[in-house]
């Protein structure tokens, strides 16, 4: 209900694709034997994941269990020690940088908030849409009815409307959740990194949080990371569970919850 | 546009005003007038402003690295000298056999310590249109090569300012060199043409000023359109949170390398007005306390506000000006004492407190009104 | 002056001149100008106190003008020196024994000879018996008798000593036309395998000379840029005050030896904790009056701290005037260690060397072993939350840029031994110890030390070749370069945190 | 009240005020005795003072203020050449003098401005001929701080030894930058070089503060007087106030004046600093004879043109004849150049200069030196028919200032 | 225990807490609640020092603080775990935790007490670890044994949940009613020659004064199990407050919904 009126068209129009995504073999994203340390200590171990075309997949697993650091795997913050990592067939991620991994359509919402303290909360959806992203068209940009509208109407999505003049950096944390949620959304990926976006806000939020989610899904590859298990509930089809590095378990909420395992490690209770 | 902009807009109108009004009034009433009409400024009034506007001009290029991108260059006066060298080197050639030893070919420099031939790089620099191109080219060059390593390799905060200022001080060694053939510490004077014009003419040094003052209203123009361009705020997105940029599908290093070319080339043409203005150009300028006064001068003015700077630039070397011949025993005192009275008194710079006076906005502000990450 | 180097070479016949020839050459031989007369003078409170020349008996005390004081030139002082040498050559002490010897070797003239070989003779001293046989060596190679001539080569190819080589060099020389010097092939032939020999070990030595003086240029470098390690690199104050306050150290150092004129020695080491109480305070005045207002304001630092740089300045010269103030080195930091001819390590500079090493472990220990190191680092990484885990962030931050501060003016005292004291002391240090702090990487005190050191080595590696300035360029591309490797320093910080 | 103003245009903050300064002072003192006498004129004379700050350009723009502004009658200033540089299109364009007290390299001569300091030929040539001829020195060391007037300065002098049958391998030049601190590598070379034997001396054109630490190192390497001997041509009394001078024993400096020469004018001179700077431990020293002679040659020529008037005063000053504080009278040629005794000293204890050698006449400054082949045709002669700071007397030419 | 009243904050021209009155005895586990920007963290700060109040009072065992130094208010005893989490990034766990020394010595606590690692044992395997290089879930779990450290009177937490995995939520729960409800660190075995009258005493008085508690918690079935008392604001005031057990479907859709 949200989402269609904001997310246009995605794919065709990228710009500075690399090449089409070629996933007709299924997944979308692939990682193989990924490892990563850190002075000794492995915060990846031996990792393979697959993500479908158009999938929601939840990840859960505890703290420290690598969740985050995948994500810096795949949009290319962290380097790997060995592994491969693909997006389709043909598109080596370890060989990009950030914003070659984000320009072939992989978006992600971090962890901590982060939002651009100094400009107003138009700019940071602006700044994010998706766009010719090189110096020269940047600096020629003008902005079109269209895309006014898009702005707009992400406003209206993530209720900052009132507060689009003003800079980020007065935006209260959930606030700031909420913002980088519409940045997200403006960019229009093909694959959405989502870490804990819940934390901080009120149980109706989660709600709306989880509509827009599952709107989103079947376009939208999405990865969602999140410790609240009522709000993974209320999205999940697949869940993976995380533990020391590699994946422990996979399955549909139900297997995952009544899996011994999960619950010794995570769940509890 | 948003609230803010609009309230930024009124000193940036007035300084566009004044400035404006200067740059035409002293020329025109000096080139219109006869030399006893009150309208007709001497050439100590008239050298003095154009030096400061250049001054004005290379502090505007530093705002737009560091105000905007964050970027602290600790070594923005090497762009300025060497915009100033191509200037001084044209000049120089122009000099043609009426230096003290009649060379028609070599400045006198190198007369005495015997060259016997043009160095290469010397070439090319009697034509005023390549030297123009050369005011730009050769600081705008080395700011590409020199950026192009340092935001590749993510050098960033006092890496990257304490690296600036390494280059300047570099340079600042190899222009002492009397080797290098640029006149060693001397330097380059003794100017007497510019495009066939007698330097010292009262016409000319009024066009001069004109130009200058002119030039910094347009790279004032531009600046603005730049930063308020999606350019603008990308770039002021990287000086907030540099990492976060890369995710949304910027390349960084693009963009600052973008913005600091840009700069440098500004920096280069604020040192090509004033070398013909002032009469010498030579290494201290490279030295890396001037860079450090530029950063002064900023951050007096009001950093992140374009305009800001160009006022701090002029009332900081106003308040020499004066103070040199008023105080001229302690006023290191008084200059000292302005600069720390302004960073406790007037956190956003002088223009922040007329800002907060005359325009009284509650709007927060772009840059110091938000606390910073 | 051409009369008075005969009275030297006529006095130096008579035991009893030894006092009047040391006393002209300590400068302390004045002529009473009613008189005409020869006293040795003493300062007392209203001019000087004259003693007889001979007998050191108190005379009277007249007004500095009343005498005029007995000048020397160069010419005078070596007649004088060899006069001196020759009358000590009897002395009992052994060590007067060895420098008369030493300073007779310095340019051996027939007359000295012959005093030379008379007085091995005679002498027990093995030490004095080895430094004169090497005179008497060298000048056998001179010798009519080839068997000697080439025993003596064979002797002098171990010695270390600078007149070996040279005559080595005029034994293998060739004239003008080609021809060669020394006609004996055997012997030149042997004075070439001498010659390769000992150059073999001056390479040595210059080895070890150029590391000893990258050493003591980076010792200079490490305690300039150590206590802004402290300001800048852990508190993350852009301190360009930083020179200024080891200016001050350096005055310190001058005001104490005015306090104490007649102990150098005593001044300077007085000056190290003065020097310390005095910059450390002006830093406490500095942060607890102006930057402490600035937290959350890096960038304000530095042009406030530039302020107060420019004021500190100004303040110098109208108190100590714009000259450069002399500050004198006890003989024990003057001179040098002289381990052979080619050899010797200046003692200010050993010195300074050991002190830095000193100043780095102490300053090391502070910040590890006391709470105030864990503090300082928890106010610069998060200062609200500092406050709320009870941290009383205030004196924190007083006492560490007092600490670094007082550093500074420690490092003054020792500058005050190898450079000028004026006014622009400070100015000609803060490039360089921003550029050490950063190479060696924000916030890691070992990185300051190790990249000081690496420096100064690879400036005085590089200045053989490329000259002073070039080599500085060098060291300064270098840097530029290095850092494109390491964005970080030498020692980055490491982990998620560093990252943003 | 009608004054002629007088500009004073020293550096007293930045690096060079640490030399500056006291020709400031100097200026003031100068000018305040010649108000005790009575003003020039009948008007009393006013001290402009400004700072420059050892900023070139702005060594330029004070200029200018105190020609357009302050109408000053004559600038007293400048001590690098760079400054002198800086400063001379202003003067030269608004027709003012500038009195520049500081030894310098040459090869230079405007028609507005007097250079009451030696030019090489009055410093330089005559250090060595005293090193060759007295100390019998063979092997040379020119040591220099990088710039202009060591840069010519050590030209000149190679081509004078070289004249003089020293060979290639005999003449080691260095170079270092300003400030240089760091000598451990230079003078061990030095001491490398003056150990084979032959007399070697250093013959040191090291600026300012680049001196302290050149004379601790080779005090702390054992090079002293009597083996290496160095002579300076940038230590005077005042730099020497500033050191340890133990080390420094013995060592040269050649200059025009030393405040230990025994003359009645000099005492006068020194109780009259002493009096007006309050200290009497302050040393005087060669650019404040300089300033000395500078400014009364125009009081002199000012009384005899009857006018400040910049033109009058140039054509006036010329041949005036003033004596100088060691016992000559030193004379104003038309080259702008002055006549001077050159003395060479030896560093005492006591930081004074004891002298061993001197002219035993007065030495004429000579802009265009005679030891470079381009300078060698040019002379300067600011009297008609040629007014002229540099005409080459083979092609009969004028150029520079006055280029036609 | 802490009382506050007709406070007044405001951020440059905006007024972000209006006359806001606020009582929490000892004992006391509050949860402050709210939608999001209504205020909570700032009233949080504000109580903890680290933004100014214009107004009103902050008295805190009947001593009146609200002019006093975040410092003061930490030796008295009042613990802070941020929003956000607010590490020390470069330092390591254990120096994070060492932190609080200086204020807790000044109440007899030299060294780290070994309850903190029982509670939170992935502590104790990262004594070395730079606090920045934890995951989110074990900062904020150091965020909460770096407060404990001081071994707080009233302990302040700020939506201390947030990126915590399940099991460890409601062992934080748990670890929350444990300190609310005794005075946190169990007291070692007692050896049995202790056992007696003065044992129990000492045990009785501690179970008694209890850590007093002001939580802000957005998530419902946690607020519930932890805290007895709610408080909720809007727009930067207190508009209802109650027993825990009274927050009914009204309330929440009228104040905590969009
Ligand atoms: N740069 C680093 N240096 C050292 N250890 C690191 C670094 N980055 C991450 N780690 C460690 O790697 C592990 C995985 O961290 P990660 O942030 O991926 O966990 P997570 O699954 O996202 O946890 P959470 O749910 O708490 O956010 C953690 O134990 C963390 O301490
Ligand atoms: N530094 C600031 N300057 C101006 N306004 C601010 C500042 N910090 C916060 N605000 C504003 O104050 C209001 C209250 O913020 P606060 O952080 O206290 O909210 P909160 O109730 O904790 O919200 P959340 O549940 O999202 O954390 C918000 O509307 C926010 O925009
Ligand atoms: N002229 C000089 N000494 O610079
Ligand atoms: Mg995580
Ligand atoms: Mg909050």
């Amino acid at each position: 209900m949200i989402a269609n009126t904001t997310i246009q068209e995605s794919g065709a129009s990228q710009p500075l694709l690399a090449g089409e995504i070629d996933s007709r073999h299924g997944p979308i994203l692939y990682l193989e034997d990924v490892n990563v340390s850190f002075d000794g200590f492995k915060a990846l171990n031996h990792l393979s994941l697959y993500i479908d075309s158009g999938e929601l997949r939840c990840m859960i697993g505890p703290n420290g269990a690598g969740k985050t650091t995948l994500m810096d795997v795949i949009t290319g913050k962290t380097k790997p020690d060995s592994g491969s990592v693909y997006f389709g067939q043909t598109i080596n991620l370890l060989e990009l940088d950030e914003p070659a991994i984000a320009a072939t359509g992989i978006c992600r919402k971090f962890q901590k908030p982060s939002v651009f303290d100094a400009l107003t909360v138009f700019e940071n959806l602006e700044l994010a849409m998706h766009a010719d992203k090189r110096t020269w068209p940047t600096l020629f940009y003008r902005r079109n009815a269209e895309q006014n509208e898009r702005i707009h109407n992400v406003l209206d999505t993530i209720k900052l409307t009132s507060l689009s003049k003003h800079p980020a950096g007065i935006l209260s944390h959930g606030q700031k959740q909420w913002l980088e949620i519409g940045m997200l959304l403006m960019q229009e990926p093909k694959v959405m990194l989502v870490d804990e976006p819940i934390a901080g806000m009120t149980h109706q939020e989660v709600e709306r949080t989880a509509e827009l989610l599952l709107s989103l899904q079947g376009k939208h590859s999405i990865i969602v990371v999140e410790h609240d298990m009522e709000f993974v509930r209320s999205i999940a089809q697949k869940v993976t569970v995380l533990h020391e590095g590699s994946v422990l378990t996979e399955g549909t909420m139900d297997e995952v919850q009544n899996d011994p395992r999960v619950i010794q490690v995570y769940l509890g209770e | 546009m948003s609230q803010y902009k609009q309230a930024i807009d009124k000193p940036y109108t007035l300084t566009v005003g004044v400035l404006l009004a200067v740059t035409m009034l002293i020329p025109l009433g000096n080139l219109l007038t006869d030399s006893d009409s009150a309208l007709h400024f001497s050439a100590y009034i008239v050298s003095l402003i154009g030096k400061y506007l250049s001054f004005a001009l290379l502090a505007l290029s530093l705002d737009l690295v560091w105000g905007y991108a964050g970027i602290l260059v600790l070594g923005q006066g090497a762009f300025f000298a060497l915009g100033g060298y191509a200037m001084g080197m044209y000049l120089m050639r122009q000099i043609g056999s009426r230096g003290v030893y009649g060379n028609p070919l070599l400045p006198d420099f190198m007369v005495f310590l015997n060259w016997q031939e043009l160095p290469w790089y010397w070439l090319g620099f009697e034509h005023f249109p390549y030297t123009l191109l050369m005011v730009f080219l050769a600081p705008g060059f080395l700011a590409l090569v020199f950026g192009w390593l340092a935001f590749r390799s993510r050098v960033t905060g006092v890496y990257l300012s304490i690296i600036t200022q390494a280059l300047t001080y570099a340079l600042l060694l190899a222009f002492f060199r009397n080797e290098m053939g640029f006149g060693g510490n001397n330097g380059l004077t003794d100017f007497k043409e510019l495009l066939g014009f007698n330097l010292q003419s009262e016409a000319v040094r009024a066009l001069l000023l004109l130009i200058t003052g002119l030039s910094l209203l347009g790279a004032l123009l531009i600046s603005r359109w730049i930063v308020n361009s999606k350019l603008g705020r990308v770039v002021t997105a990287i000086r907030d949170q540099e990492s976060r940029v890369r995710f949304l599908g910027y390349r960084v290093e693009l963009f600052k390398l973008w913005i600091f070319v840009f700069s440098a080339m500004l920096a280069g043409l604020a040192g090509a007005l004033y070398v013909p203005q002032v009469g010498i150009i030579n290494p201290s300028e490279f030295s890396p306390l001037n860079s450090l006064e530029i950063v002064i001068w900023v951050a007096i003015g009001g950093r992140g506000t374009l305009y800001g700077p160009i006022i701090g630039a002029i009332l900081v070397n106003y308040a020499k000006t004066v103070l040199t011949g008023l105080l001229p025993e302690i006023w290191l005192f008084s200059l000292g004492a302005v600069f720390v009275l302004v960073t406790l008194l007037l956190p956003d710079g002088v223009l922040g407190l007329v800002r907060n006076k005359l325009w009284s906005s509650t709007q927060p502000l772009p840059v110091s009104g938000v606390p910073k990450p | 002056m051409a009369e008075r180097e005969q009275a030297i070479d006529w006095l130096a016949t008579d035991k009893r001149s030894l006092n009047i020839l040391q006393a002209l050459q300590e400068g302390k031989l004045f002529e009473l100008k009613s008189e005409s007369k020869l006293v040795t003078v003493q300062e007392s409170t209203n001019g000087y106190l004259l003693k007889d020349v001979v007998s050191g008996i108190e005379l009277s005390e007249v007004e500095r003008s009343a005498v005029g004081k007995l000048n020397l030139t160069n010419k005078l002082r070596s007649s004088l020196r060899k006069a001196i040498a020759q009358l000590q050559l009897n002395e009992t002490d052994p060590a007067i024994r060895l420098t008369a010897v030493q300073a007779l070797g310095k340019d051996v003239d027939d007359k000295a000879l012959v005093l030379l070989s008379e007085h091995l003779n005679g002498e027990t001293d093995t030490d004095i018996q080895l430094a004169i046989q090497e005179i008497l060596v060298l000048k056998q190679l001179d010798s009519q008798d080839r068997s000697q001539r080439l025993a003596a080569v064979n002797t002098v190819k171990t010695l270390n000593s600078q007149a070996v080589l040279n005559r080595l060099e005029t034994l293998t020389d060739k004239d003008a036309e080609g021809h060669f010097l020394e006609p004996d092939n055997e012997i030149r032939d042997l004075a070439d395998a001498a010659l390769s020999k000992i150059k073999t070990r001056i390479m040595a030595y210059a080895a070890v000379e150029t590391v000893f003086f990258g050493l003591s240029l980076g010792a200079v470098l490490v305690l300039s840029a150590i206590g802004l390690a402290i300001t800048f690199g852990v508190m993350g104050i852009i301190n360009m005050a930083h020179g200024e306050l080891m200016m001050l150290g350096a005055y310190t150092t001058y005001v104490m030896q005015k306090i104490l004129p007649n102990q150098p020695g005593v001044a300077l080491i007085l000056s190290i904790p003065a020097a310390f109480l005095v910059a450390g305070l002006v830093g406490v005045a500095i942060e607890r009056g102006i930057i402490r207002f600035l937290y959350g304001r890096p960038l304000e630092t530095l042009l406030a701290t530039f302020g107060v740089s420019l004021f500190l300045q100004q303040l110098v010269r109208s108190i100590f005037s714009p000259l450069n103030r002399s500050v004198t080195s006890p003989t024990w930091m003057s001179g040098s260690w002289q381990i052979n001819d080619f050899l010797s390590l200046t003692w200010n500079r050993l010195y300074i060397l050991i002190f830095c090493l000193l100043v780095f472990t102490a300053l090391l220990q502070i910040l590890k072993r006391t709470k105030l190191g864990l503090e300082v680092r928890a106010v610069a990484q998060n200062r609200k939350m500092a406050k709320a885990m009870g941290i009383p962030t205030a004196r924190v931050d007083a006492m560490t840029f007092g600490l670094g501060s007082g550093i500074a003016g420690v490092a003054g005292v020792a500058l005050s031994q190898i450079t000028n004291v004026g006014p622009n002391l400070g100015q000609a240090y803060i490039v360089d110890s921003f550029m050490v702090v950063v190479f060696g990487g924000v916030g890691n005190l070992f990185g300051t030390l190790v990249a000081g050191f690496t420096l100064g080595i690879a400036n005085k590696v590089l200045e053989p070749y490329a000259g002073a300035v070039l080599a500085k360029i060098l060291v300064l591309v270098f840097i530029i370069l290095f850092i494109q490797k390491r964005p970080r320093g030498l020692f980055p910080q490491k982990g998620r945190a560093a990252e943003n | 009240e009608d004054t002629i103003k007088v500009g004073v245009l020293h550096s007293l903050s930045g690096t060079m005020a640490i030399s500056e300064t006291t020709l400031k002072d100097t200026m003031l003192m100068l000018i305040d005795e010649q108000n005790k006498k009575g003003g020039l004129l009948g008007k009393k004379l006013e001290a402009v003072v400004v700072d420059p700050a050892s900023n070139w350009p702005l060594f330029a723009e004070k200029a200018r203020e105190l020609l357009t502004k302050d109408k000053v009658a004559a600038i007293f200033g400048c001590w690098t050449s760079v400054s002198r540089k800086s400063v001379l299109p202003v003067v030269e364009e608004l027709n003012g003098l500038l009195f520049y007290p500081v030894q310098y390299e040459g090869e230079e001569s405007s028609k507005n401005v007097f250079y009451t300091g030696a030019a090489p030929n009055q410093q330089a040539i005559p250090a060595v001929d005293y090193l060759m001829n007295d100390l019998k020195v063979q092997r040379w060391v020119l040591a220099g701080t990088d710039y202009v007037y060591p840069r010519t300065t050590n030209k000149i002098l190679e081509a004078y030894l070289k004249s003089k049958g020293v060979a290639a391998k005999d003449i080691l030049i260095n170079y270092t930058p300003f400030g240089h601190s760091d000598w451990q590598n230079i003078v061990s070379d030095i001491k490398k070089f003056g150990s084979t034997g032959k007399k070697t001396a250093v013959v040191s054109t090291i600026n300012g503060d680049a001196n302290i630490p050149f004379y601790k190192e080779l005090g702390n390497q054992g090079i002293s007087a009597e083996n290496i001997p160095v002579i300076a041509f940038s230590v005077g009394e005042e730099e020497l106030s500033g050191m340890d001078t133990k080390p420094l024993v013995g060592h040269l400096a050649a200059w025009n004046y030393f405040m230990s020469v025994d003359t009645t004018k000099n005492a006068a001179f020194i109780q009259q600093w002493h009096d007006f700077i309050k200290n009497p431990k302050r040393v005087t020293n060669d650019p404040m004879e300089a300033h000395y002679i500078g400014f009364n040659m125009w009081v002199k020529a000012v009384e005899k043109a009857g006018t400040t008037d910049p033109e009058a005063v140039q054509k006036a000053i010329i041949g005036v004849e003033f004596p100088n504080l060691t016992g000559g009278v030193s004379k104003m040629l038309p080259n702008h150049h002055i006549s001077k005794p050159v003395l060479i000293g030896e560093i005492q204890g006591d930081g004074q200069f004891v002298t061993v050698w001197q002219t035993n006449k007065l030495v004429d400054g000579d802009a265009w030196s005679d030891f470079l082949p381009e300078s060698k045709p040019i002379i300067a002669d600011w009297t008609p028919p040629i007014s002229c700071g540099n005409f080459n007397t083979k092609t009969k030419k004028c150029s520079g200032q006055n280029f036609k | 225990m802490l009382k506050l009243s007709a406070l007044q904050q405001y951020y440059g021209a905006s007024h972000t807490l209006w006359d806001l009155d606020l009582q929490l005895n000892t004992g006391d586990c509050l949860c402050l609640m709210g939608r999001n920007g209504v205020g909570k963290t700032t009233l949080l700060k504000a109580i903890m020092g680290l933004i100014p109040v214009q107004d009103g009072a902050i008295i805190y065992d009947g001593v009146d603080l609200s002019r006093a130094k975040p410092e003061t208010r930490a030796e008295l005893g009042i613990g802070y775990v941020p929003q956000g989490r607010e590490i020390f990034p470069l330092l390591s766990v254990e120096e994070n935790l060492k932190t609080g020394l200086r204020a807790a010595g000044k109440r007899g606590i030299k060294t780290i007490p070994d309850s903190i690692f029982e509670i939170f044992p992935v502590l104790k395997q990262m004594l070395k670890r730079r606090g920045g290089d934890l995951s989110g879930g074990q900062q904020q779990q150091l965020a909460i044994g770096r407060a404990l450290v001081l071994n707080p009177g009233l302990l302040i937490l700020d939506e201390p949940t947030e990126g915590i995995q399940p099991n460890i939520v409601s062992e934080i729960g748990d670890v929350i009613i444990r300190l609310n409800k005794a005075r946190g660190i169990d007291l070692p075995r007692p050896a049995p020659e202790d056992i007696g009258e003065i044992h129990q005493a000492i045990v009785r008085i501690q179970r008694e004064l209890g850590v007093t508690v002001l939580l802000v918690e957005q998530k419902l079935a946690f607020a519930r199990k932890v805290a007895d008392r709610f408080c909720i604001m809007d727009r930067g005031r207190l508009v209802a407050d109650g027993l825990m057990t009274e927050l009914d479907e009204t309330m929440i859709k009228r104040y905590l919904t969009v």
